[in-house]
């Protein structure tokens, strides 16, 4: 069966091999400090690079108009996804809406790092994709975070406890959100310096990328091995929701995707997009807007349920369901 | 004088210095990337948003500027884990 | 309340959190990566097996948890540099 | 015993050791990478020349050396932007 | 007109997209980190780069009677631009010695990253320079903070005011200082392995050398962009100053290039070690020998606006002129 | 002489010459100051890099009948070594039991850094060596640790002073330290993905690899430099103790790896690893089980004498041994 070819092929891959190793070696503490600094430095290395290749490869295939509904199937996963996993959170179960908010909220916004994973997956199938998926990605990242907030209004008897300023400081913030700027200023360069310019740069943001994924994977592991403790506190209807949730989001894109007519490549990034739970851009925005919702639910849901749920199983096993409409 | 040690979720640490601007301390010194562990649970640096640290701002000043500040940043500690302890110093010049 | 500050060998300062979470103190903070002289000679931050270091243990509670806290600490000190400085503070709340 | 907390620019760091070490205190500790504000503005640690960056240098020991030190260290103050801050504290042992 | 085109091309140059691209990241506040301890790192990375690739350089070339010349207008310059400066800020500008000399010594001073990049244009350009020129970088780097302490002592009534044991540490230092030693260092070993060593190197220190320096602009576009917020400090004179000096530099050093008889590649590089402000060695030294100079002019001055003015169109514009004289 | 000419074309290896910049470096005071982060994450990305490469070399080749005999040549080496640098230490330097535990402890123990150099001063002769060589640092790394312990807790009159819990500790953390784990783990993942596998790091963990080395030994070179306050601590008979200790433990291996048959390349690894002391593992351990012992001693010792001594002398000359015999 070709799916579980995939998931088996998917452990013959370095990274995630690493990301497995980073995992047990926590779990038998021998602690492999990798410092805070380079875990930092890694996640805008992997931005410039993705950005920097998207830009220049729209700047081969030129913009078609595929974008178009391209942005709107974003725009219509951001607001679908977030509202799902509050309903289920607060009506199934049974949270109340600040909580429930604060986790649709990750579960709205996307993975950098999935997304990343997905990419190598892709071209170790040699499958392609298009340049603006990244800019997608982007683009993904904050109104998830606005959709849920706004749901919290709504289902929230009382208005959010939370510090005034903060709402409008967040609408700033999130627009000029470290990684959109980061991202979308990349796909620009990508695309303004053309062959000559990404010939350049290749040496040390192309060739070594799935070397330093490798490097960025391991610490991963242990980040998420370390939050294992914490399992406890999030307790077993959240644990299930972190492992059924993407499935739910990645059933419902592939739909999309299908309507819209996507490349199998595209249409796996947007499934990935959209089964990824955010652990940067996320908490940081939620515990600024919903300072009461509890961060060891959300932080452990994405980083150490749902994060390697989706790279070891989830990306080979959307690629399967997608190639069985085709 | 009197010494004011906050500590604070990193990502309220800019906030806290606003506050602290804006009564008009005449200083506060910042330390970056603390560990620790409080009713809310153990705070360890490892997680990639950043909202597992804390920092530490040191106040010193008059009585009255320490408590007006100390008024203006309950506020804050009303969302955010942290504490704030008090204490006599002498300022040398 | 009082406020007790432990320096302490990096290596060692896992053994002094978890010798405060046994006493039960109500908290503490942590900042690391220290440099400083003492009568064992000069702490300095360059040595790869990071036996150069120490940490600053910051811990403010009730006299009583304090002192039990001083007493299972002492163990600590007979083996390794360090020092233990306690002084007066008032917690806000 | 009396505790001094030096706060002083990283790139005199060096200096205000040395004349503690001359002075013959007992010891000290070393606390780097600080930011802050004070009169003389903003100090934040993003600057490659590293002269916007300040280190706190804590020393315990009996009041007669500490005020030494305080004497000796004036003059670096003249020319540097920092603070000290004195308290009393208890050392354990 | 070339320069323009030039200038232009320069805005094809993923480097100088990045450090604009950091620099509005900034204004938009949206706070992309690189941490301090990458940006030291990056900065040793790439001394030794140019060190070793100038040192095999040299090996190949073998040292010509040109050496001298260039050590001779290395501490021409080295003598006279300072000297300028000092003169127009004290007699023009009406600072007191002080300042004008701190501000002095960081233009007559040197800034690595900006010879770094008019490498990457020189090559970009395939236009050929000697492999001393790194050595020549390094002799630059402390001779014009001397020259302009001595015009303080100089001009000032009463004795500068500073800690007496500095002066005799400062000459030390900056004699041992790190980057000269580095630099130095690099360059002879370059000069002794030869082909076969750095063919070992050549992976790590040259290969990714341009994808490098794209990461490190994009952080100097940060640290350029936060200082905005001291411009008004600066003050009018010195913001024009800031521009019109580098200007200034290297026209002088464009004549004397000619007069020496430099080859275009050589002559670009001496202008811009003239028209570039230090902004690590010079207010690291003049910090601790005019402690009563106000670092928000030189640092401002030399990083936000000098710094970014050479790399973006200075270098260009100076290459331009020279090739009016060829 | 061929060991001469080895000796000097060490000079002309771009590594050793970086470590000595960095020691001379550090005697000029001129700091340049490589962050512990960086050196902490390069330590790590050797690791990987050896374990990988170690592990692919083994998928290549398969696992020999060598093999067994390689584990217990690396177990007589952990044994025996220990036990005559205690023997010295304790009846010929006169030294209290605790002390000599810890010294013998490190010398039992092994570098890895010292390692990885020796296996670029193989490739640099193209001289082959078995992938498992990796597996057998790995093991070599804790052994000799009990062994000290043990002859402390036998020779030492009253049982020795240490907190209680920490033997056990000990016990625990060594076997899953986080070097074996990496170790062991990386060479593993290089068993498992293959050629494909590798190829897809091959840009970031092998290509670079003698660059990244020479980064690191640079540093390396200055943290040696700093301990050389230190000597006069040491005194005379650690001193020599640290340049002879080395000759004994190789001259053994020597000897042993003749009884086995080892070829050249693994018989040279053998032998640096028995020469090498620890300077991460060890000092760890020894800090926590004997924190009597003195760390000036043990510290100085394998930083700043045995390392130096190992990559510029040691290498070559137990290489030219080596090869007498053959
Ligand atoms: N008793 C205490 N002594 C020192 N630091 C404390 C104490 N309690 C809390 N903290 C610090 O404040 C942070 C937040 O505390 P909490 O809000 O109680 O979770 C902790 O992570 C500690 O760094
Ligand atoms: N008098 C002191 N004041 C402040 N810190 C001290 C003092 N003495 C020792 N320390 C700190 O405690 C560490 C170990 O001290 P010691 O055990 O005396 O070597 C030193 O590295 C300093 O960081
Ligand atoms: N009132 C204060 N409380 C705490 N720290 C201060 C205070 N004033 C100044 N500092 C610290 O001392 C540094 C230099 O202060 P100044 O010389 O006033 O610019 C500041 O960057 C702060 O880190
Ligand atoms: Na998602
Ligand atoms: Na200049
Ligand atoms: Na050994």
């Amino acid at each position: 069966m070709e799916f579980l070819s995939d998931a088996l092929s998917n452990f013959t891959s370095p990274m995630i091999l690493f990301f497995v190793l980073g995992f047990i070696a926590t779990i038998l503490k021998s602690d492999i400090e990798i410092p805070d600094v380079i875990t930092k430095t890694l996640a805008i290395y992997f931005m410039i690079a993705i950005g920097l290749k998207g830009g220049f490869e729209i700047s081969k295939s030129g913009i078609d108009e595929n974008l178009y509904s391209a942005v709107f199937n974003s725009l219509l996963i951001g607001f679908f996804v977030p509202l799902i996993a509050f309903l289920i959170l607060k009506f199934i179960g049974r949270f109340d809406s600040t909580n429930s908010g604060a986790i649709a909220a990750h579960y709205g916004s996307v993975s950098v790092v999935t997304f990343v994973t997905a990419i190598s997956f892709l071209n170790s199938k040699s499958e392609p994709f298009s340049g603006y998926m990244v800019g997608m990605m982007a683009l993904m990242e904050s109104p998830a975070i606005f959709v849920s907030l706004l749901l919290v209004r709504i289902f929230d008897s009382q208005k959010i406890a939370s510090l005034k300023s903060n709402t409008v400081d967040l609408l700033k913030e999130s627009l000029f959100n470290a990684s959109v700027v980061l991202l979308f200023g990349s796909l620009l360069i990508g695309l303004a310096v053309g062959e000559k310019g990404i010939s350049v740069v290749k040496p040390f943001f192309i060739d070594p990328f799935n070397g330093v994924l490798t490097l960025f994977l391991l610490d991963m592991g242990m980040i998420a091995g370390k939050r294992i403790s914490e399992f406890k506190a999030v307790g077993v209807f959240l644990f299930f929701f972190a492992l059924i949730m993407p499935l739910i989001s990645a059933s419902l894109t592939i739909g999309l995707t299908n309507l819209f007519g996507f490349s199998t490549g595209d249409s796996l990034l947007f499934s990935v997009l959209a089964a990824s739970a955010s652990y940067i851009a996320a908490p940081a925005a939620v515990r600024i807007a919903l300072p009461k919702a509890n961060p060891a639910y959300y932080i452990t849901m994405s980083l150490a349920i749902t994060f390697p749920f989706n790279i070891i199983l989830g990306i080979p096993l959307y690629y399967f369901i997608l190639n069985l409409f085709r | 004088m009197k010494k004011l040690e906050i500590i604070i979720e990193a990502i309220e640490r800019r906030r806290v210095c606003k506050i602290l601007d804006e009564v008009g301390v005449s200083g506060y010194t910042v330390i970056d990337d603390l560990q620790g562990r409080g009713k809310s649970g153990s705070k360890n640096a490892s997680d990639p948003s950043n909202i597992l640290k804390s920092s530490m701002i040191i106040v010193v000043d008059e009585e009255s500027v320490i408590n007006s500040a100390i008024d203006k940043l309950k506020e804050v500690f009303k969302f955010y884990s942290g504490k704030m302890f008090l204490s006599d110093i002498q300022v040398i010049d």
